[in-house]
């Protein structure tokens, strides 16, 4: 009973959180809302014994990711959006369309796999040994091949964001004359 | 009594929102944030999967998802920025390079 | 002895790789190499026929097979035999006379050393033919001789004419290869129905002994691989190219006419006589062509300026004769011409070498009175002359003469054609001599006499031309398939009035000036100028080459650039480039239209996944 | 042994990759040596190879990609014994002819040297998947070489040729995998896919269709009319290794790839399309033969000509019958070296007076470069089927075996040795022969060892084989032989 309290109660407010982020039009809204979806999420990993996890998405999605979106919305100062034109409204329609196929069909869907999918006698608790017991063994090579993703990212993010610097006149740079002058031979 | 299904319904919602808002709007940054909507919905059904058939490989997937989630962040935000700083704007009807 | 065969054979090649590989710089040794190879082949050859007359002419065959084909050996050998001795004798002898006068003739030449060797490969390419066991060697030496006829006609390749002269050559004796290639393919699948496939000389005319049927078949393989005689032995159509190659040195003429290239031809229709023999078609066909050629030939001598043309269409006219011979059913009398022509034949082309050497003209009405001063090339040109007219006891006599009977029992309307021929020969041989020795002097510089290694060339070939018919070739050469031929009184003191009647009035007209052509000016000029333009044959040809091989191949280039690379090829890149244009607008270049197809992809696709379930 | 004969090319294309591109001369000599060592190494393969034994020798085998059944299995059997020969002999007179090149050595030197082991590599597979893989691994560099160093329209000409041929190449591909899915064997091994074909052929409609893709997929890289058009426009644009190299080898890949694929795997299928090839291999003589007389460009002259005589070497294949195949195989060779020999020489001439036109170079060049004048003649003689060069005999082989089978286009093929002396002659004619009409001052003749070797060696070549020819066609005969006994009912064992 309780079980299925909370699980209504976060369920829905991540939807509307989730609506808000979708439809509200200050980018500082979506990104709080977006925050509070998080949040509910993380309960419901909770009821579904996944207390690792329901962490570290708090401590990453609202804690790292989120504040990063907040800080470049601030950084940019985007403003609301424009009024909608024409093709606009012809996407959300359509958009709406496509969107409500889906869930039909996902619906569908479940309620054709339904029967098979029964409720595991045992329940496994997500704890940190547990989840990092399977993490250092048997998936080791993907954790490493992840932080490699990461820092990849990290590198990426760097040389993306970073000023074009331009050498000031007469300054010499050796290393990329001869690749500039190279390259324009070829 | 809350089955799978109901975290799968859940999940399956969330993910069309996301897809609505990837649809709909039109700033860039915006549309990052939906794509984390997919993101998470991506997430439950892989916790409600790891807990209904009692295997941790879901969870573990989950935390998978989450670095691919910062990456694509970090490297979507630095285009964005990128992209405000060559273009002054983030509304995707604007840009339009891609057609060539 | 058959390995004398073979060094007979190979004594030239070797010359040739010699003065190719190594002596090209030093011209003397080039010379010797060439002239020496030669005649020590010529040496073996009569050591050959020496020792071979003490056995009483065996016939000796010795093959190494090049390349075994899956039914068919290709084979390679020397067959000695009583035909193939007395062509070497003559290949072999009157080569080395010619070798030796290039000697003094070329001297200062600067291709001196090439020309040897050309000379040398030239000569190997004969002898390979001359000793041939098999239709698929002397296709090889039939197609070397082709390109070593190219390399000497074109020796002076910086005139134009030479070098148009030499392809000229090459290509229309190529013609009649394609056809004697494909006469020798039909061989082959008759040989392979009859029992053996086989190209063997010798095997062939056993499996062809007793021929049951293909008459059809086989006449087409007789006319085939007379095609390849057409184009060697230059006869009509094939002819055009023989004046031409009078662009060549002397020396290379003399060759050509007298003892190697159009000789072969002849030679062929001798060694393979027993396939002719089975199709009577093909040797009426044969015989009316030669007569053709020779009457045709010798009305074109009657006009000609030039000494050597003169000389060009007199050895068209008498291979005209022996392919008439062969054709009437005698290739005896055919070979025999042959050797007592190749003999005064090299003596009037060389004669005229040592005339042109003299005065550096080869146009006969720019010479004149050279009797006194040029002797020894006066009267051997004579007995040459009187040789090639016929008049007795010289040995054109005995051999022409046997043709002509031969006509006169066989084919009464190719008699009277050789018999006219006969008379217009003695008549153009009669204005050249006239003209040349015995008129007004024209010339300007004095001339003298050529060196003795020119002159003695002249004077042993003389010989021969004069006592040539006295060594019994006809009887010698005799085959059991030629036809015999009886002596006739009548025809041979018909023919030998001819002959002289023709001489005194060539005598009256061109040697005392007397105008008795006047009258027959006016009326026969169109006549002459048919002659002049050589029937309009060589028009002909070039109409055909310029207009319709030309048009042709422009038709086919222009099939290539406007169907092939501009219709197919172009055309399918423009149909892509077009298809590619119109998908283009697909893309919009807005993330948001990107987003909403993906989606409503996905949406669709799951549908239909859903429905197909 | 012979993997050394793909190893040595890539192992010095990689040391030049690590070399700086200011030490041209060094980079030159790897190029050299190398070509040398791989034609010292076919030399030794082609003599030891034992035709009386006969089938596969030099075998190697060793796996690569278990799961898909892809194994490294090379061999030689007679053919490719001779036409590794044939590749070792061109790709050493192209790269001592490469040294006329004089921009961006080094990228030139790696795609050549790619070039010559991935030829290697197509002659020594016995693998369908790296036959595929070094056919393609072929067609790649060849881009380059023509778009970079090439002259005259070599975009447009590049583009079309490595279009055309990976075209051709994906229409195999197909066959290709469907045989090997046909087959079921997990292997795409070729003698073991043989022998399963062999135990249990494919139903006659399936051949025929795998057939179509296979013979007509190589058919492009082998000329075959109408898909010839980029041949004669890429040798003219290409730098004279490289159409070397092209007409000489890469061209003889099609008839060698239908031989090895085609022939032996779907056998019926290929006896069914055979004489619409016959057909069309006549339409290649003649037509092309045709269209080479009125060209003005030397290398548009000897390109047609190669498409002339690629339907001699497809009419022999068509024959059907060990005289005809044999035949083909080695008019393969002899045009191989005749073409790399005219193009070497060509470009020997357009590398001193920078013009390929007939009218251009105006005639009269025999007296100012007497030895390339020689050369040329006698590879135009080589070229028109004259007796001492192999080309005669390989010519007069396919005729035997034509004849037996299509009397009618023998006959025309036949006409078309009169053709293809027509316009050779006339070539040689209008520019080695007569006055000279334009002055070179610049032109200089071959000298010295490095500038005469290729022709030299390409022309004995074909002199000793051509007086000699028992020495290929034994090993050719071997490997035909082999290909009837297995399949006895394609060919004709009739006399």
């Amino acid at each position: 009973m309780n079980e299925a309290f909370f699980f209504y109660l976060f369920s829905g407010l991540t939807l509307l959180a989730a609506l808000y982020v979708v439809f509200t039009k200050n980018p500082t809204y979506a990104v709080l809302s977006l925050v509070a979806a998080m949040f509910s999420l993380a309960i419901l990993f909770v009821l579904l014994h996944a207390y690792f996890i329901a962490v570290v998405h708090v401590l990453v999605y609202a804690g790292a990711i989120l504040v990063l979106f907040l800080f470049v919305v601030m950084l940019l100062g985007v403003g609301r959006e424009e009024p909608a034109s024409k093709s606009q409204r012809l996407y959300r329609i359509f958009g709406g369309f496509v969107v409500v196929g889906f869930l039909l069909e996902i619906g569908l869907i479940i309620k054709a796999v339904s029967s098979s999918a029964q409720e595991s006698p045992t329940i496994l608790a997500g704890t940190i040994e547990a989840v990092g017991k399977l993490l250092f063994t048997e998936y080791f090579l993907p954790f490493e091949i992840t932080s490699v993703l990461l820092l990849v990212g990290i590198v990426g993010a760097v040389v993306l964001s970073r000023r074009e610097q331009m050498p000031a006149e007469g300054q010499y740079l050796p290393g990329k004359a001869a690749e500039g002058g190279r390259s324009k031979q070829v | 009594m809350i089955t799978l299904n109901h975290y799968l319904i859940l999940s399956g919602c969330l993910f069309a929102i996301g897809m609505y808002g990837i649809i709909t709007r039109r700033n860039a940054l915006l549309i990052l944030l939906s794509v984390e909507l997919l993101f998470n919905a991506a997430n439950l059904s892989f916790v409600a999967y790891a807990r209904y058939l009692g295997d941790l490989t879901g969870q573990v997937f989950v935390f998978f998802t989450m670095v691919v989630a910062a990456c694509e962040v970090a490297i979507g935000l630095a285009v964005a920025i990128l992209l405000f700083r060559t273009r002054e704007t983030l509304n995707t009807d604007e840009i339009n390079t891609l057609k060539w | 002895m058959l390995a004398l065969g073979w060094l007979i054979l190979f004594l030239p090649l070797m010359a040739c790789l010699v003065i190719a590989g190594t002596t090209l710089k030093h011209e003397k040794i080039s010379a010797w190499i060439a002239c020496g190879a030669l005649s020590l082949s010529f040496i073996f050859s009569i050591i050959l026929f020496a020792v071979l007359a003490a056995q009483g002419f065996p016939t000796l065959q010795s093959t190494v097979t090049i390349l075994p084909l899956e039914h068919l050996r290709l084979e390679f050998g020397v067959l000695i035999d009583r035909l193939s001795l007395i062509m070497l004798l003559v290949v072999t002898g009157i080569g080395s006379g010619i070798f030796f006068y290039s000697m003094g003739y070329m001297k200062e030449d600067k291709g001196y050393s090439r020309y040897f060797a050309s000379l040398s490969l030239f000569a190997f390419s004969m002898l390979g033919i001359v000793v041939s066991t098999n239709f698929f060697q002397t296709f090889i030496f039939w197609e070397l001789v082709g390109v070593s006829s190219y390399l000497l006609i074109g020796h002076w390749y910086q005139k134009d004419e030479a070098a148009d002269a030499g392809k000229k050559a090459f290509i229309t004796t190529r013609v009649g290869d394609v056809g004697f290639l494909i006469g020798i393919l039909f061989l082959s699948s008759l040989s392979a129905t009859l029992g053996k496939q086989t190209l063997d000389f010798q095997a062939l005319s056993e499996l062809l002994g007793h021929p049951a049927g293909h008459e059809f078949i086989l006449t087409a393989i007789c006319l085939l691989v007379f095609c390849g005689v057409l184009g060697k032995s230059a006869q009509f159509p094939l002819h055009v190219w023989l004046p031409d190659a009078m662009e060549g040195p002397t020396p290379v003429s003399a060759l050509i006419h007298a003892a190697t290239m159009v000789a072969a031809g002849v030679y062929l229709l001798a060694r393979v006589y027993f396939l002719f023999i089975l199709s009577p078609t093909a040797l009426s066909v044969i015989a009316g062509i030669g007569a053709f050629t020779a009457l045709i030939a010798a009305t074109m001598a009657l006009v000609q300026p030039d000494i050597k043309k003169i000389l060009a269409y007199s050895t068209l006219s008498q291979l005209g004769y022996m392919v008439m011979a062969a054709g009437l059913g005698s290739s005896s009398a055919a070979m025999y011409h042959l050797v007592t022509h190749a003999f005064f034949k090299a003596l009037l082309f060389l004669g005229a070498g040592s005339v042109i050497h003299a005065l550096h003209t080869q146009n006969i009405l720019e010479m004149g009175g050279l009797f006194r001063k040029m002797p020894v090339t006066a009267w051997t040109f004579l007995i040459g002359f009187l040789a090639l007219a016929g008049v007795y006891p010289l040995s054109g006599f005995w051999s022409k003469d046997e043709i002509l009977t031969l006509a006169f029992t066989v084919n009464r309307p190719l008699f009277w054609i050789g018999a006219g021929t006969a008379f217009l020969t003695a008549f153009y041989m009669g204005r050249l001599f006239f003209t040349v020795f015995l008129s007004e002097p024209k010339w300007k510089k004095e001339p003298h006499e050529s060196p003795r290694v020119m002159t003695t060339p002249l004077l042993l070939l003389a010989f021969f031309a004069a006592t040539g018919g006295f060594f019994g070739l006809g009887t010698f050469l005799h085959s059991h398939y030629d036809q015999a031929i009886a002596w006739n009184f009548s025809v041979v003191a018909g023919s030998l009035t001819l002959s002289l009647v023709a001489i005194l009035l060539s005598y009256l007209i061109y040697a005392l000036d007397i105008p008795l052509l006047k009258p027959f000016e006016k009326p026969f000029s169109p006549v002459a100028g048919l002659l002049i333009k050589k029937y309009y044959m060589d028009d002909l040809y070039d109409v055909l080459v310029k207009y319709v091989q030309q048009n042709f191949a422009g038709l086919c280039d222009l099939f290539e650039r406007v169907v092939v690379v501009k219709g197919m090829v172009n055309g399918t890149a423009q149909l892509t480039g077009w298809a590619g244009d119109r998908l283009r607008c697909l893309q919009t270049g807005k993330v948001q239209f990107y987003a909403f197809a993906f989606s409503a992809g996905v949406t669709l696709i799951t549908l239909f996944w859903i429905v197909l379930r | 042994m012979i993997a050394l004969l793909v190893l040595i090319p890539l192992a010095s294309a990689l040391a030049v990759l690590l070399m700086p591109q200011e030490r041209q001369e060094e980079i030159r000599k790897i190029t050299f040596f190398s070509c040398l060592a791989t034609f010292f190494i076919s030399v030794f393969v082609f003599l030891s190879y034992s035709a009386a034994s006969g089938g596969v020798q030099f075998e190697i085998s060793r796996p690569w990609v278990e799961s898909l059944g892809i194994r490294y299995h090379a061999g030689v059997d007679g053919i490719s014994a001779v036409m590794i020969l044939l590749h070792g002999l061109v790709s050493f007179s192209g790269a001592m002819v490469s040294r006329s090149i004089k921009e961006r050595v080094k990228e030139y030197s790696i795609f050549f040297l790619i070039l010559v082991a991935s030829i290697f590599g197509v002659f020594t597979s016995l693998d369908m998947f790296f036959l595929y893989f070094f056919y393609e691994m072929a067609v790649i560099p060849m881009y380059p070489l023509i778009g970079v160093w090439g002259s005259k329209n070599k975009e447009y000409a590049t583009m079309k040729l490595t279009l055309f041929i990976t075209g051709g190449a994906v229409l195999s591909l197909v066959g290709i995998l469907t045989l090997y899915q046909a087959a079921g064997l997990q292997s795409f091994d070729l003698i073991a896919l043989q022998e399963h074909f062999a135990a249990s052929p494919l139903p006659a409609a399936t051949q025929q269709w795998l057939a179509a893709l296979l013979i007509f997929g190589f058919g492009v890289i082998a000329s075959l009319w109408p898909t010839h058009s980029w041949s004669p426009i890429g040798y003219a644009a290409a730098p004279s290794a490289v159409s070397m190299l092209h007409a000489g080898v890469l061209k003889k890949l099609g008839p060698y790839l239908m031989i090895r694929l085609a022939l032996t795997l779907v056998p019926e299928g290929t006896k069914f399309w055979m004489p619409i090839v016959a057909g069309l291999s006549v339409v290649n003589i003649l037509y092309a033969g045709y269209c080479a007389m009125v060209q003005k460009d030397l290398k548009f002259i000897i390109g047609f000509s190669s498409v002339s005589h690629m339907g001699y070497v497809l009419l022999g294949l068509a024959c059907l019958n060990q005289t005809g195949v044999s035949g083909a195989v080695l008019l393969m060779f002899s045009h191989g070296v005749m073409a790399a020999s005219a193009f070497a020489l060509i470009g020997f001439i357009y590398d001193q007076t920078h013009t390929r036109m007939v009218d251009e170079l105006g005639g009269g060049l025999g007296n100012r470069i007497p030895f390339v004048a020689v050369c040329f003649v006698m590879t135009a003689m080589a070229s028109s089927g004259l007796p001492g060069f192999s080309n005669f005999i390989a010519e007069i082989m396919i005729f035997f075996g034509a004849w037996q089978k299509y009397p009618w286009p023998t006959l025309a093929a036949v006409f078309g040795i009169l053709v293809t002396a027509v316009y050779l002659l006339r070539l040689v004619k209008n520019v080695f022969y007569g006055k000279e009409k334009v002055s070179w001052p610049a032109l200089k003749d071959a000298q010295g060892l490095a500038q005469k070797t290729p022709f030299v060696l390409l022309l004995a070549a074909l002199l000793v084989f051509g007086f000699f020819p028992n020495l290929l066609v034994r090993n050719i005969d071997a490997g035909v032989k082999h290909l009837i006994a297995k399949n006895p009912s394609i060919f004709e064992v009739t006399p």
